[in-house]
């Protein structure tokens, strides 16, 4: 029991930080970024690049992932998001498109054979049973400090208010002096690092592999489906009750199943609730 | 105004492709893995070799390729292709299971002579059997999954009871057709040949991020080790293995460690890992011929994979084959007549001595032994100690700490010995 | 926007050009329009649904696996004869695609898009699971019976099933139900205020594009001769589809089919320079520039240009 | 064809706020009422509950003695009340002609499919609201204010109403606009139309009723002819906004 809890807890921090990106953009910007899942990619392996082939150091190479998805961010809000003027099935399309093509620039770089990551920190540590090793601990850790620094940049800072303002009604938001668009650059940016630093966790969990966008998009979209357009607490809630029904169906029941009930959530939540389990107005 | 651009355009590759009196060659497989990469490369020497040599009936021989990104439905677009606007002579093949299976109905709508270098699928040696004539132009030189499975269970006798003393399993699949076919081998082969009680099966999807309660799981059933069956995104299951230091031993099936490439992929988290592998593998010790083609290799190519993975030997020595029986069949064309002489080339490599490897295949009628089934048009294979009719199906190779690896059995080829990680007590 | 007599000529002119083209093209290109017309029918198939209702679906394979699996399973497990298999295969897309999807259709814009993609999802994980025996599990199926062989007689079926497809579906859309179809996709509560029942015109919309997925779907995997879920419910697959329909043109019936030959013929012929991933770089590279310039498609700005050159000579 | 709407006691809250509330408004067959109150009173609620667009909590709503509530939207426009919008919902990527041919369209799909359409009655639709033969093909996007209302009007006049809701049919229009609309309505009404109609327009308003009825957060607060209700205290403390 507690080897589930330890393990469901470890899981769901790490989804949680996943899926907050993808949260941030679609509830400041009302636009579902099917690219999301590449900044995970493009994380992943700008750390393998980096810190394992170059052999800088983790922390260098976290930073220059992180780099690299900010740009991204910034790059894909300029070229695609922006053109195409907030028509969101146009958006979620384009940026569709923008995924698979990334995922062929990277089997060209890098070729369509799997990689492992290097645990970020060797090591781990035994209790009650359960294997906590210390990357995936540092990665759970990780996930809850830049979520709480997320949710304190939203609650307390100028740009972090004028995000909200803009996620409640971007028309008045725009009467009242915040300038939509700086506002929106801001939350792709933030998104895009946020997931390439996702990456980095993600990939240490599992592998590197150019496919490896679609699984983590799943999961960040059940996160936003059932938790609506959802607060950044509602995200982490979410993020919980997926992670803990994976590992309880990998532990209690089966664990080929493991995928299937994320899907009947999130199927069964839309048909009941249209708008989500927590759909609330706000991040 | 698209129909004419379109017709004009079709009709400059219609020109293009049209052929001047040369062998064409197709490749089929991924050109992005190290899987595809090996038997292209192996057939890019073997060609290469045989031009230098003068050709084939006095023509060169040239090489076209298709890319399937290892996916069905463009291997079926890429088997077209070769056939109809390359129009290959032969075909070789670097396709993983499924898309071999998904253009096979090309090749015998075809015919065109092929050669398939990497798929095991024992389903496609019994379409062989059901239909000699419409599967004529087909060979595999690579031992069936069933030949290596076989060989496997000794394996366990041997090693796992006799040296290491186990006396249970718990059985980690991959929620796949494989993981299925391997697993009811083990569960109705090690058992009771080797003594080994299966305790449970535990069935995993195989897009699972997080191990940590599937180890948990096996741990609790008190079993003595794990079996792990994994084809698809093994490198998962094993480094987190590594990574949790799961305090059990775990062998079995692990496809990605089968490329040199593997200590450098996983960083290294694959230390203790060992898998079953068709010959020759990494840390299979070669004999000169084969060392020469390794070194011939290396030379030209400074790309992974490095070293040429066991279907890389096959493409190579394969596709030398092909060619020796199209000079004896006069052609391709003649497919009966191609199939025929191809069955029959027979190439033994000695080392030291002894029979080391031996690239044939199969007859129609003879029975093997241990398995006592027919396997036409399969890479010949021993089941047996001492191995003087062939090689041995497989090998067990296994990863050791320090980045070496070595084979473990059988003890005829084996280099190194059986251990347990070093957390393991 | 009535019929004319010259819609009818344009279109035999169409099919009597495609027929035409076995004496005039290499069989390699013909095996290339047989894939791209079955994208077409694809995209057709999704473009009934989303291009014109504006309900965007990522899970159209969700569709298309219902009708190719159900033939694929009774002809390879239960010996029954393609001609019944694949009218059942094309009457269980549209029953099984309506249980599932019809709650799906109160939902609407993006989560409409991501509920479909869920179904995706989740009918790739239970083929796998359940009935192996019966699906083939991950390895899928092969060796199921073809309805043709030889590339000329695979071409004359596929662009006979095609042209019949693309031709029903534009007659359909030329009626007032097309037009109320397209209404819905521009403002559904003004067609509801309109006094016309949206659920019903969704229902028939769905049912319409579950006929055609179903059975393109269903010929698909007798043209193949195999099954394969991973290639089946692929992202990939349902991004050709969507792109195809869109490139070529949402909302019109050549659109998706000029899109399905376009994308198809792009990806075959780089295959001789570029054979390796650079292929997909620049097919996806292409698609994307295309759709940013111009998200109406290829029909689109070929009306333009032949706006441009009518207004030159005028 | 005139119809007679009854409205019992209908109850709507969103939230904390009541919306309408314990509204209630008879309408004789053939008479035309005036629905007035100043911005937020509840006007548009009162439309939308009649059409079904939102669902009163509770209360009665019958057309002819045939009860609204459980009927959906089309059913409802089938029984035969129509409504206009506030803000026009033109089909952007549609003429003018293919706006009212939607309007024309039965609720069947069959005849939908089987029959074409009636350019004929399409035309005398669009002529009838002042528009132009040569405008008829002419996109939204190409019309100006005034004629997306006369659009509104058109594709509500199709549905072939006995009862019409108006809602703010003037707003954005020319005196010349609304001359012409007027003159509409007056010979709608001549032909026995019932109709409830909205306007901030008072004075356009005032010729076109029978009738007024004002409200305020919900609540009626006079009903009567018009310079009555509008010389009521209530009615002008809330226009005051008190």
């Amino acid at each position: 029991m507690l080897q589930v809890l330890i393990q469901g807890l470890l899981l769901s921090g790490l989804y949680a930080l996943i899926a907050v990106g993808f949260t941030l953009v679609f509830s400041v910007g009302r636009v579902l970024n099917l690219a999301y899942g590449a900044y995970l990619l493009i994380g992943g392996y700008a750390y393998f690049y980096f810190a394992q082939s170059l052999g800088l150091p983790k922390f260098a190479g976290v930073l220059l992932a992180g780099i690299l998805g900010c740009v991204i961010g910034l790059v894909k809000y300029r070229l695609i998001v922006k053109p195409l003027k907030g028509d969101q099935v146009a958006i979620e399309i384009a940026t569709l498109i923008l995924a698979v093509v990334l995922q062929s620039a990277v089997i060209l770089v890098f070729g369509d054979s799997s990689k492992i990551l290097l645990p970020i920190i060797p090591g781990v540590e035994r209790v009650a049973g359960a294997a906590i090793p210390y990357s995936n601990l540092f990665a759970a850790v990780a996930s809850w400090v830049i979520l709480l620094a997320l949710w304190w940049f939203v609650k307390t800072t100028h740009t972090g208010r004028a995000m909200q303002a803009v996620s409640m009604d971007a028309k008045g938001a725009a009467i009242s002096g915040v300038d939509a668009d700086r506002i929106n650059m801001i939350t792709w940016a933030i998104s895009g690092t946020l997931g390439a630093v996702a990456g980095v966790f993600f990939a240490s969990y599992t592998q590197l592999y150019p496919g490896m966008w679609v699984a983590p998009l799943i999961i960040a979209v059940a996160v936003v489906i059932v938790g609506g357009i959802g607060s950044i607490i509602g995200t982490l809630i979410v993020a919980h009750i997926v992670g803990f029904l994976e590992v309880m169906t990998s532990a209690f029941i089966a664990p080929e199943l493991r995928g299937v009930f994320t899907m009947i959530l999130i199927i069964g939540i839309l048909v009941l609730r249209p708008k989500g389990l927590f759909g609330r107005e706000e991040i | 105004m698209t129909l004419r651009k379109l017709l004009l355009s079709t009709a400059l590759v219609g020109v293009a492709s049209a052929a001047s009196a040369e062998i064409k060659v197709g490749f089929i497989g991924s050109l992005s893995s190290d899987t595809g990469l090996s038997t292209l490369r192996g057939a890019e020497m073997a060609i290469e070799e045989l031009n230098a040599a003068g050709g084939v009936m006095g023509e060169q021989i040239v090489l076209v390729t298709a890319d399937t990104q290892e996916d069905v439905t463009e291997g079926v677009k890429a088997y077209e292709y070769l056939a109809e606007t390359e129009e290959v002579d032969f075909v070789i093949s670097g396709s993983i299971d499924d898309v071999s299976l998904g253009w096979l109905p090309r090749m015998q709508e075809y015919q065109i002579p092929t050669l398939d270098t990497w798929t095991s699928y024992i389903g496609i040696i019994d379409m062989v059997v059901e239909d000699p004539e419409g599967m004529a132009p087909y060979f595999m030189n690579i031992a069936s999954d069933e030949a290596l499975a076989t060989l496997y269970i000794n394996f366990g006798a041997d090693v796992l009871k006799a040296k290491m003393g186990f006396e249970s399993v718990v059985v980690l699949a991959e929620d796949t057709a494989f993981g299925e076919a391997i697993t009811g081998l083990v569960t109705e082969g090690l058992a009771p040949v080797a003594g080994i009680e299966v305790k449970e099966v535990i069935t995993y999807d195989i897009g699972t991020v997080d191990f940590a309660p599937i180890f948990s799981k096996a741990e609790s059933t008190g079993a003595d080790f794990i079996y792990q069956v994994s084809s698809v995104n093994s490198q998962v299951i094993s480094s987190q293995y590594v990574k949790l230091q799961v305090p059990m031993a775990m062998t079995g099936v692990n496809v990605s460690a089968l490329g040199l490439e593997y200590w450098e992929d996983t960083g290294g988290a694959g230390g203790g890992i060992s898998t079953l592998s068709p010959v020759p593998s990494v840390g299979f010790a070669l004999d000169p011929v084969s060392q020469k083609f390794v070194d011939d290799y290396q030379a030209k190519y400074d790309s992974r994979p490095k070293m040429p993975h066991f279907n890389g030997f096959n493409a190579y020595y394969g596709l030398k084959q092909a060619m020796a029986a199209a000079e004896e069949a006069g052609g391709f064309k003649d497919v009966a007549a191609w199939s025929s002489a191809m069955l029959k080339q027979d190439l033994k490599l000695e080392k030291d001595g002894k029979l080391w490897l031996r690239y044939g295949f199969w007859d129609y009628d003879t029975v093997e032994p241990v398995t006592n089934r027919t396997y036409p048009h399969n890479a010949l294979f021993d089941l047996e100690a001492p191995y003087d009719f062939a090689q041995p199906s497989m090998v067990v190779i296994q990863w050791q700490e320090d980045g070496t690896v070595g084979v473990v059995y059988p003890f005829e080829y084996a280099n190194s010995e059986f251990v347990l990680p070093s957390w393991v007590k | 926007m009535g019929l004319r007599w010259y819609h009818f000529a344009l279109w035999a002119a169409f099919a009597a050009g495609m027929f035409l083209l076995p004496e005039i093209v290499p069989r390699g290109t013909l095996r290339t329009i047989i894939f791209a017309n079955f994208l077409a029918i694809f995209a057709i198939s999704w473009d009934t649904l989303s291009g014109r209702t504006g309900y965007v679906s990522f899970g159209h394979p969700f569709l298309i696996g219902i009708g190719a699996y159900t033939t694929a399973i009774l002809t390879k497990r239960f010996d029954v004869p393609v001609e019944i298999s694949i009218p059942l295969a094309v009457l269980m897309t549209m029953v099984g695609g309506l249980i599932v999807l019809l709650p799906a259709l109160r939902i609407k814009g993006s989560y409409f898009a991501l509920v479909t993609l869920a179904m995706m999802e989740l009918m790739y994980q239970l083929v796998q699971v359940i009935r192996p025996d019966l699906t083939g599990g991950t390895r899928g199926m092969s060796g199921l019976p073809t309805l043709t062989r030889g590339a000329v007689n695979g071409f004359y079926m596929s662009t006979a099933l095609m042209l019949s497809i693309a031709f029903t579906t534009w007659l359909l859309m030329k009626t007032r139900l097309g037009t109320a179809l397209s209404a819905i996709g521009m403002n559904e509560e003004a067609v509801a205020g309109s006094g016309l029942s949206v659920t019903r015109l969704k229902l028939v919309a769905f049912t319409a594009s579950a006929f055609t997925a179903g059975l393109g779907g269903a010929v698909y995997v007798h043209y193949l001769g195999s099954i394969a879920p991973r290639a089946l419910f692929d992202i990939n697959f349902v991004f050709t589809i969507i792109v195809a329909a869109l490139i070529g043109g949402a909302g019109t019936t050549i659109g998706p089919i000029l899109g399905a030959f376009f994308l198809t013929f792009l990806l075959e012929y780089l295959r001789p320079w570029l054979p390796g991933a650079e292929r997909y770089l620049i097919y996806g590279g292409v698609a994307l520039v295309l759709y940013m310039y111009q998200p109406k498609g290829l029909i689109y700005l070929m009306g333009q240009a032949v706006r441009r050159v009518r207004k030159g000579a005028a | 064809m005139s119809a007679h709407l009854s409205i019992r006691n209908l109850i709507k809250r969103f939230g904390g706020l009541t919306a309408t509330n314990d509204f209630s408004l008879e309408i004789t067959p053939g008479s035309s009422v005036g629905l007035i109150g100043p911005n937020g009173a509840g006007k548009t609620t009162i439309f939308s509950q009649i059409m079904g667009e939102v669902r009163q909590d509770s209360g009665q709503i019958a057309l002819d003695g045939l009860e609204l509530t459980p009927l959906a939207t089309a059913r409802r426009i089938r029984a035969g009340v129509s409504r206009t919008y506030q803000v026009p919902r033109p089909f952007a990527e549609m003429s003018v002609a293919e706006n009212i041919r939607v309007g024309l369209m039965p609720d069947n799909i069959w005849s939908m499919i089987a029959q074409g359409p009636d350019p004929d009655r399409e035309l005398e639709l669009a002529l009838s609201v002042g528009f132009t033969k040569d405008q008829l093909e002419k996109l939204p996007s190409e019309l100006s204010m005034g004629d997306l209302r006369k659009l509104e009007m058109a594709r509500t006049m199709a549905t072939g109403p006995r009862m019409m809701l108006l809602d703010e049919v003037f707003a954005g229009l020319t005196v010349g606009e609304i001359a012409m609309i007027s003159g509409l309505v007056q010979q709608m009404r001549a032909d026995g139309m019932t109709f409830l109609i909205v306007s901030h327009d008072l004075k356009a308003l005032e010729p076109l009723i029978d009738r007024a009825v004002a409200i305020n957060h919900g609540t009626l607060i006079a009903d009567g002819p018009y310079d009555e209700v509008m010389n009521d205290a209530a009615v002008r403390a809330s226009y005051l906004g008190t």
